[in-house]
């Protein structure tokens, strides 16, 4: 289930839809990413997300189709809100189901990690004068690249 | 006979700043996703940032592509910053 | 927060608890295990979960530490359950919160791991016939080791 | 003048082959748990595989000890199978 929306998610909710995945599902690993307010005095207000419609959804599948052929995944879940969004709003949920822990621990980090460097997202910082676009981190790309 | 022609969208930095969402275009001379860099940077202002220092990233039909891929007509072109989501 | 209990738990209510825990909070990693049918034909029915009262809750809040020394945890959650359980029924839970995801993966999958092979939690497989005690896993020793 | 003694419990597979959750013994000779383990494993039977193939852990205090690890009046220590919580 992929789901790209302007709304707020209930992660209880994703969490048991994973449970109802069935009986041989022994491990759910989920992760969740808020608005953090960094707590330095750029005075930002929030985040305003834009998105590729359509592309972003191609490649969020073909990372939940990647982790699959990795690790015994029994089904995933991606959430990814766009639009305005306030300090300690919640932005993105992954949730994975697998017979094991090891595996679902390692296709819900991998697809975290590299959806934040290939699903077409960006962000705004907005703040009173405006905002401006934040630039993709390296430290971002190196997690990333060390799941190839 | 048309011209065939390409759409071109552009996202987040680069839809501000060149100030266009989704344009047509008629498909590059050379076919190439350089190319079509190499005439739209050609426009000056804004635009020259295609060729310059920072990054591009491209997609052709919703797929990331590279400077090489070649065109045909009635591509979706996407141009954009590094993606920041997560 | 430690518990161990009897009773089943609500994982979406422990991941609120979680998100409550401060704006620098940026990330959320939870694990849940889950009594998995394996499909093989052994007769399995359920679970009885034995523990050592006591003892158990400082393993696992010396493990919380650890984690907290080694990588940024805000708040820490683990939810373990002991007595009789059924095929689906959750067994244990594990949430971290931190600034950063790397941290919260980390952190939670640490905890996960070491509690596998240093809390003081016996596992007994219920079949009609009665029971036997499971094992200890190569595999789970290895794991955990591997965060030395 | 009091024997002094400690209190040892026994855990899932032990305590039900053993038919022992708790007793209270006199603290051994030497002190050592390695020697506990020695004296308890020589009343035969089941408790001969306190020092047998498979592995016993010991807690002492409810905190992780080893054989070496000495005893004193009032202890509390338990013997328990290798975990398998999670």
């Amino acid at each position: 289930m992929i789901s790209v929306q302007t709304e707020d998610f209930d992660a209880g909710a994703e969490y048991q839809a994973l449970r109802n995945s069935g009986s041989g599902t022994g491990a759910i690993a989920t992760f969740t990413g808020l608005v953090r307010d960094s707590g330095d005095l750029s005075g930002v207000t929030g985040l305003f997300l834009e998105h590729y419609p359509g592309m972003t959804e191609q490649v969020i599948q073909g990372l939940i189709d990647e982790a699959s052929r990795r690790w015994d995944v029994r089904e995933a879940r991606v959430i990814h809100r766009v639009g305005s969004l306030a300090l300690s709003d919640q932005i993105v949920f992954v949730g994975v189901c697998s017979a094991h822990r090891g595996d679902a621990f390692a296709a819900c980090q991998f697809i975290m990690d590299a959806l934040k460097t290939s699903a077409p997202f960006w962000k705004k910082e907005v703040t009173a004068e405006g905002g401006h676009w934040v630039e993709q981190k390296a430290s971002d790309v190196a997690r990333s690249e060390g799941w190839q | 006979m048309t011209t065939p022609t390409i759409t071109i969208r552009f996202f987040a930095r680069l839809r501000e700043e060149l100030d266009t969402e989704s344009m047509s275009h008629p498909l590059p001379e050379g076919q190439t996703v350089a190319e079509l860099l190499s005439t739209l940077s050609g426009r000056g202002g804004a635009w020259a940032q295609l060729t310059g220092d920072q990054p591009v990233m491209v997609a052709v039909n919703q797929a990331m592509a590279k400077p090489g891929t070649r065109l045909q007509a009635g591509d979706e072109v996407a141009f954009f910053p590094p993606v920041t989501g997560g």
